[in-house]
């Protein structure tokens, strides 16, 4: 049903410059579903949210959302429709403190709602909530990791873009962030999560999509992959020689 | 190493040495004097695109090592000695005033860097105003002359110019060989990230210290061309300002590109006087020079050289696109192929 | 008796009240793969940055092969055969791929002096290709590192690490953001620099990494911080069995 | 030849700028003016301005330039360091050049094709001095100037000129041009005890040095040069100027019929007040005029050569200003005048009449 | 005695001058990243833009509006988009550079556009002497000391306290950042280029009655600013204060007690002394940890 659908991405072009990365991508991303995107590195999964969330425009076709096109909207707008991002890499501004990232954090929120949120999402990340005066920039490369993450979540996002949150957080801190996204999932916020943490990933996830040089190469139930026998050959690095042949669907270039 | 990659790009490079090398005798003497001028440019800022486009350490503080090297030649040269002495000795005292300017580098960057290295400039230009048992305080050393090589006289403009290009030449030979050695890469890396550099042993020290040194000794030896080329020096051409427009040359002709100082000296010294003939502008020639390098710089934030670059990176990129394009249907095909794929 | 390659005894470094490193003491044998693993700001990366002269420690000494080696700059200890990685990105990003990799061991060869007078690429070229076929970035080897997408920076960035041929490799998180199937690589080619003794001695490693399948399949032993303290070391499987080292760390 | 060329090589832009404008302002001021009454030798004058930068090595290089032109006369540089450079590349083509540099050194080098549009500071610290001394006895003094060629050239004349007098220096206090708080050198002023300041600066610094020994006290008399007392001066101190006492060579504000015209003229042309600096311009393109007049013909060897014999009054020729005689050094010889501020008002206290004469005497 | 305390005053009176100027760099700084080499000139201008209302028979207060307006129009927005959007994400060098040239037209511009003389400029206070122990004192001085001292701390106040100044920091350290949490970038970099032009005005009100108006007026004033910020610390608004206080205060004094011919030389010592124990500078914060 057209209406289960909440992103669409309809024959999109996008990429840096003159450099498209993404070839006449299309998916569809289910309402209040976790979708995985999954592939090799380079393959343009980060570059898909960056698009999405208006940071690249694309060159051609339309990005939907709730079946309105979005593709040219600015960030301001893509919040206000309910949308939140955390991108890869570190994000913070490391030279203000935890507690002011976190209140730019809900800068579109406005300063009172921020503050009775700060409170709520710290409760989920402890060790976050010990360093609120730090400089962000002191944090361990996992702590900072929570902060972006509590940041994007005191937006009460309907759709929520994160990338490879698994990043530098310890193994009980991916499982407690993915059952809060889980939680999330279920309250109705359709979430986009670029993972390589595949197996954990797969088995909290709804769907599945894998891009390879910009192209959907598989969209699928995340249970059916998760019993799938060639996602080892694929995703998990089973049986691969050190050295020598590359699988080939992985190893296909750029 | 970004120099020419293409054949028009190296017939361009014919054409303007053969102007360099045939034009001059065609010109008056203001030409040549003018040629000169930006040929001494050229070296001083050659010495500043290590420093500053290479190396990456932001020196505000080059006029100050021009006018060492101008001051030792003269200073030598009015004591007695003979100019063919003075100019290994300015390039000697460059390089070791240049190892220690060095020092504010190990412990600063960026913009505190570049003010210490201005600040460093105010001082060396205060010694040349004030001690003027030493440097003639702000009335200067007069009467300068030119020196013969192997005895012919390079008093005339002509001959002197030929002498300059020589020297040019040979230095910028010195300094191409310098940067396509692993040297080269040495510097780039300590530009880009000195962290990771010295993770991976990179002695950031000696770089960094020696990216001043030998920057220090191209402009002690321009300084030293210039002494004997204007005949006269005095405290002003080495003040701060002349640092501030030879790092405006190297960013504008292109920092970090090794014909960089060639486009910028260009710009800084033929610009101006290009400017003054033109008519309606020659009253406002100054504010029309300021301009372009606005104007220049909102182009071509990379400097002037970076066009080529510009050019190559479009079209890799169209044809990395390309190449994306087809592994793209392949892997969509392999997939296809496979028992996974889209489903649904 | 053999002599344990690096020393590390009772580290402390503290951050204003926060004790971020509280005497960690640890050893690493000539030729092991030694796991770091503990929560987020257990002290880590604290504890690498010390021991590799990026941060001065407030107490504790570093001996390698015995000899002491508190407060070497990374320099230093790059020299004496000690290479890392970092938990952030940390490459060349105006070099091309290749020139990172080159750049990466060029230092390790002759004086400055003869440098100055060596080909461009330093006779490093061929390895810098070995390792670009390796960790699969031939088609990017001549792209800005800069405009790679993070996985494959990081895959440049540990490459780097082998290019000098350390003696002891300390990696901090080198899993971080890779694709699966590479993980798988990295493993063999730890296994493999560590067993096949291509230059006459092994390689020896100290990984950081959250990745457990890996650190488990790979490290001969683990250590466990926790709150900047040495909670437990020992082989995998007493690391898996150990339950104050489930409940700090690992769950379920 | 049917027009005159002349090259205009001045300090348009860096330090040197208001000077320079100035300069180049009242020589194109003389140029219009002569065109406008037929020329010289029925010639028209077309002058060409070109800017230094303040910068001696452009100052060569353009110097150069006027020379591949084939100009017949070079007015400026103004900077004494720019003059020194560029003043032999006019002397190899044998091109009368015009400065506006005081510095003493200029006319030392023997050059036959230099020549001066005011006093050099040789000839005018003697005046200052022998007013210091003798008509104000002051025992001592301390002296202020700026560090850079002028005032350095300043302060070493009044040393020499004071030497045999009674009149002690007692402190010598730098100050920078540009310079804003002069808190510390009026200090030390005070500190030495003299029983005056002798001061040497431009006229933006002169006004706020007078503000600052207007703040602090300072009762003792205040004597300089030129840029102690101009119309600039004032304008910018206000009351502070007042009492301030200065050897003028050439000011806007002398009692006489051709500079009160002059003074008018400039206002008119370029709305403002000129300086002493518009005056040398001015003066030196009618000397020119003389001299060509006086040769009878565009010959430039002949135009210098009888510059160097040159008498002109201003009564003749009231476009010299003042009645002017040239030296075979190229140095020129008139009256000056003392003057004092009062009132806001410059008013000449004596009239000091050309070295030669006072030496005749 | 007396003399030092009447250094120390009329040192502070210079001080609170450099510390205006100062100001601007601090927040460029920190609010955008940015380096302004023309910001001299960004005061120079204002002055004239006031002499002219005022020579229109404008009074002062209504010049000062006026001029304020044009200031946040070209100096704000002009500039912003001629200059700071499409150079913002080249980093340093490019910004210096045409910065550099945007301070050679200017200067250039004014001297052969309308004039090279220095012009008086009435001062804002009373022009009235205190004479306090011995020590003398202007209105001026203790005037532009005090509006100095409010102007800072509104400044600081502004960046630090509220959520807008503190978005312009963010945009400073990362813009990408920054506008995946919905900030306005390019609104947030106008902010700071206005507020910068405002400052530059109200820099030039009571900078020039002392510097007098003239072309080359922001060359000097420049240096000086630039060298008192980094002294204070570049990325703190107190530290332009601090740092214009101490340069005011020691030239004094070296030029007193030690050379007035080195006297250029103190602000520089002085930095190199504090960069060797506090590189970030007095009041600067540390830099972030890197790795
Ligand atoms: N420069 C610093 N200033 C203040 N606190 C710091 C600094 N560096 C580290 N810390 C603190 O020390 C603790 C340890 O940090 P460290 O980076 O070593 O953790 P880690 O074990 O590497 O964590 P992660 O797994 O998240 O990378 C953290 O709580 C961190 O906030
Ligand atoms: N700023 C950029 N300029 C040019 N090319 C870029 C840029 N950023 C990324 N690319 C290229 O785009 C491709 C896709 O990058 P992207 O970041 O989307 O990959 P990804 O799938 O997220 O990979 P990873 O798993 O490593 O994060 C890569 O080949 C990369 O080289
Ligand atoms: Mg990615
Ligand atoms: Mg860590």
């Amino acid at each position: 049903m057209a209406n289960d659908i909440c992103i669409e991405f309809d024959d999109v072009v996008a990429g840096y410059k003159d450099f498209m990365i993404l070839n006449n991508l299309s998916f569809k991303v289910r309402r209040g579903s976790i979708t995985l995107l999954l592939g090799p590195n380079g393959a343009g999964k980060s570059t898909v949210l960056k698009t999405l969330f208006g940071l690249l425009k694309p060159r051609q076709g339309r990005i939907l959302l709730d079946g309105v096109d979005i593709s040219g909207a600015s960030q301001k707008e893509l919040l206000a429709k309910g949308i939140a991002f955390v991108p890869q890499g570190r994000n913070l501004f490391g030279q203000l403190t935890v507690w002011q990232n976190l209140e730019l954090g809900g800068i579109t929120l406005g300063t009172k709602t921020t503050h009775e949120r700060i409170p709520e999402v710290l409760e989920f990340f402890p060790r976050v909530k010990e360093r609120l005066h730090s400089q962000a920039s002191a944090l361990s490369g996992g702590e900072q990791k929570q902060l972006e993450v509590g940041r994007a979540l005191l937006l009460r996002p309907k759709v929520l873009l994160i990338d490879e949150p698994s990043i530098g957080l310890s193994p009980m801190v991916v499982q407690d962030v993915f059952k809060l996204l889980q939680k999330l999932a279920a309250q109705g916020t359709t979430v986009l999560m670029v993972e390589q943490n595949v197996k954990s990933a797969l088995k909290m996830a709804d769907d599945a999509i894998a891009l390879e040089s910009g192209q959907l190469v598989l969209h699928k139930k995340a249970s059916e992959l998760l019993a799938d026998p060639n996602i080892e050959r694929l995703f998990l690095g089973g049986g691969h020689v050190p050295g020598a042949v590359v699988p080939a669907a992985a190893g296909v270039p750029l | 190493m970004k120099l020419f990659n293409n054949k028009t790009a190296l017939l361009l490079t014919l054409l303007g040495a053969l102007l360099v090398l045939v034009a001059p005798p065609f010109l008056k003497n203001y030409g040549i004097y003018l040629l000169t001028y930006w040929l001494i440019f050229i070296i001083a800022t050659m010495g500043l695109n290590l420093t500053i486009g290479y190396a990456g350490q932001k020196s505000l503080g080059h006029a100050a090592f021009f006018g060492i090297g101008a001051y030792t030649v003269a200073i030598l040269m009015k004591a007695g000695f003979s100019f063919w002495l003075g100019l290994p000795a300015a390039a000697m005292i460059c390089f070791v005033v240049g190892l220690i300017l060095g020092f504010p580098a190990l412990r600063v960057q960026t913009i505190y860097l570049a003010f210490a290295t201005l600040g460093f400039n105010t001082a060396i230009w205060l010694v040349m105003r004030n001690e003027e048992w030493l440097t003639g305080g702000t009335f200067g050393i007069n009467n300068i002359a030119r020196p013969s090589l192997l005895g012919f006289s390079l008093e005339s403009n002509l001959s002197y110019y030929y002498f300059v290009l020589a020297v040019a030449l040979i230095l910028a030979g010195l300094l191409w060989g310098l940067l396509r050695s692993p040297w080269g890469k040495a510097f780039t890396a300590l530009r880009d990230n000195p962290i990771r550099a010295e993770s991976l042993g990179v002695d950031i020290r000696n770089y960094t210290l020696l990216s001043f040194a030998i920057g220090a000794v191209y402009a002690g030896m321009a300084g030293a061309l210039f002494a004997s080329l204007v005949q006269f020096i005095e405290p002003a051409p080495f003040a701060v300002g002349a640092s501030i427009m030879m790092y405006l040359m190297v960013v504008v002709g292109g920092a970090g590109y090794f014909l960089g100082p060639v486009v910028g000296a260009a710009i800084g010294v033929v610009l101006p006087e290009w400017l003054r003939d033109v008519p309606y502008v020659a009253n406002w020639y100054l504010p029309m020079f300021g301009a372009a390098v606005v104007v220049l710089m909102v182009w071509l934030p990379d400097g002037l050289l970076s066009i080529p670059d510009r050019i190559r990176a479009k079209r890799a990129a169209r044809e990395a696109s390309a190449a994306r394009k087809i592994s793209a249907t392949n892997a969509a095909k392999a997939a296809a192929a496979s028992r996974m794929g889209v489903s649904s | 008796m053999t002599q344990s390659l690096l020393k590390v005894s009772d580290l402390k470094k503290a951050y204003g009240a926060i004790q971020a490193v509280g005497g960690v003491s640890f050893e690493v044998m000539p030729g092991e793969i030694f796991g770091v693993i503990g929560p987020n700001g257990s002290g880590k990366t604290t504890m690498f940055n010390s021991v590799l002269g990026q941060i001065s420690p407030d107490a504790g000494s570093i001996e390698l092969n015995g000899k002491n080696i508190t407060g070497l700059s990374p320099l230093a200890l790059s020299r004496q055969g000690v290479g890392r990685t970092f938990q952030t990105l940390q490459v060349f990003g105006k070099m091309t791929v290749r020139d990172n990799l080159i750049v990466a061991a060029q230092e390790h060869k002759g004086s400055m002096l003869s440098r100055m007078f060596a080909p461009g690429d330093s006779g490093l070229g061929g390895k810098a290709d070995a390792l670009i076929d390796q960790f699969r970035i031939r088609h990017v080897a001549d792209k800005l590192a800069g405009t790679l997408s993070y996985g494959q920076q990081k895959l440049v960035d540990i490459a780097m690490a082998f290019m000098a041929e350390p003696d002891l490799v300390l990696l901090d998180e080198p899993c971080a953001g890779v694709n699966p199937s590479l993980v798988g690589g990295i493993s063999s080619l730890l296994k493999e620099l560590n067993q096949n003794p291509k230059f006459g001695r092994k390689s020896s490693f100290v990984v950081i990494e959250h990745n457990m399948d890996f650190v488990m399949d790979l490290c001969h032993r683990i250590m466990v911080m926790v709150e900047g303290r040495v909670l437990a070391i020992g082989t995998p499987a007493e690391i898996r069995g150990n339950k104050e080292v489930l409940d700090a760390y690992l769950g379920n | 030849q049917d027009v005159i060329k002349i090259a205009n090589i001045v300090e348009l832009s860096g330090a040197g700028a208001t000077a320079g404008t100035n300069f180049k302002n009242g020589v194109e001021l003389a140029v219009k003016e002569i065109n406008a009454t037929g020329g010289i030798l029925g010639k028209k004058i077309q002058s060409v301005t070109t800017d230094t930068q303040s910068n001696p090595g452009v100052a060569k290089g353009l110097t150069q330039k006027a020379i591949d032109d084939n100009v017949f006369a070079i007015f400026g540089p103004v900077f004494s360091g720019s003059i020194m450079v560029s003043m032999a590349e006019s002397r190899r083509a044998e091109v009368p050049n015009f400065t506006g540099g005081e510095a003493a050194s200029i006319t030392e080098q023997g050059n036959p094709y230099v020549f001066r549009t005011s006093f050099t500071q040789a000839a005018a610290m003697p005046k200052v001095a022998r007013y210091i001394s003798e008509q104000a006895k002051l025992k001592s003094i301390a002296v202020l100037y700026v560090n850079n060629d002028f005032g350095k050239g300043g302060l070493d004349m009044i040393k020499k000129a004071l030497a045999n007098s009674p009149t002690k220096i007692l402190s010598e206090i730098s100050t920078e041009s540009g310079q804003v708080d002069f808190s510390a050198a009026v200090l030390r002023a005070k500190q030495s005890n003299a029983e005056g300041l002798f001061a040497y600066t431009n006229e933006e610094e002169s006004a706020r040095l007078l503000r600052e020994l207007r703040k602090q006290g300072w009762n003792k008399p205040v004597i300089g040069e030129t840029t102690l007392t101009g119309q600039k001066v004032i304008d910018l101190a206000g009351d502070a100027a007042n009492g301030a006492i200065a050897h003028v060579g050439l000011t806007v504000d002398a009692p006489l019929p051709a500079i009160r015209a002059f003074r008018a003229k400039f206002e008119k042309e370029y709305k403002y007040v000129s300086d002493h600096n518009g005056m040398k311009g001015y003066s030196g393109v009618y000397v020119l005029k003389a001299a060509i007049e006086k040769a009878g013909k565009l010959d430039r060897k002949a135009v210098a050569a009888a510059l160097h014999t040159l008498k002109v009054k201003a009564a003749d020729q009231p476009g010299v200003l003042m009645d002017v005689t040239f030296d075979s050094k190229g140095d020129l010889d008139r009256e000056s005048f003392m003057i004092e501020v009062k009132n806001g008002k410059q008013e000449v206290v004596a009239t000091l009449p050309p070295l030669g004469a006072a030496a005749k005497k | 005695m007396t003399d030092f305390l009447q250094l120390f005053f009329s040192g502070l009176a210079t001080g609170s001058i450099y510390a205006l100027a100062a100001l601007g760099f601090t927040l460029l700084w920190q609010a955008s990243g940015t380096i302004n080499f023309a910001q001299g000139e960004f005061v120079m201008l204002p002055a004239f833009m006031m002499l002219g209302f005022m020579s229109l028979g404008a009074p002062m207060l209504v010049s000062f509006v006026l001029t304020a307006l044009l200031a946040v129009l070209l100096l704000g927005w002009v500039f912003k988009r001629g200059v700071v959007d499409p150079l913002f994400k080249y980093g340093m060098m490019p910004i210096v550079v045409a910065t550099i040239g945007l301070s050679i037209a200017m200067r250039n511009g004014v001297r052969a556009g309308f004039s090279a003389e220095a012009h008086p400029f009435p001062g804002l206070f009373a022009d009235k002497l205190f004479n306090i122990a011995g020590v003398t004192v202007t209105l001026q001085d203790i005037g532009t000391f005090a509006l100095a001292m409010v102007i800072v701390m509104a400044t600081q106040a502004f960046l630090a306290k509220t959520v807008t100044g503190r978005a312009m920091q963010a945009v400073a350290q990362n813009t990408e950042s920054a506008s995946v949490l919905g900030i306005n970038v390019p609104r947030m970099i106008f902010y700071t280029f206005a507020i910068n032009a405002v400052l530059a005005v109200a820099a030039a009100l009571l900078v020039t009655p002392t510097y007098l108006a003239k072309f080359d007026m922001g060359e000097g004033l420049g240096t000086k600013a630039f060298f008192a910020a980094i002294i204070g610390g570049f990325n703190n608004s107190r530290g332009a204060l601090v740092g214009g206080l101490i340069v005011g205060v020691c030239e004094n004094l070296a030029s007193a007690y030690i050379s007035p011919a080195y006297k250029d030389a103190v602000a520089l010592l002085i930095f190199m002394v504090v960069i060797l124990f506090k590189p970030q500078g007095l009041l600067g914060k540390k830099e972030e940890r890197k790795v």
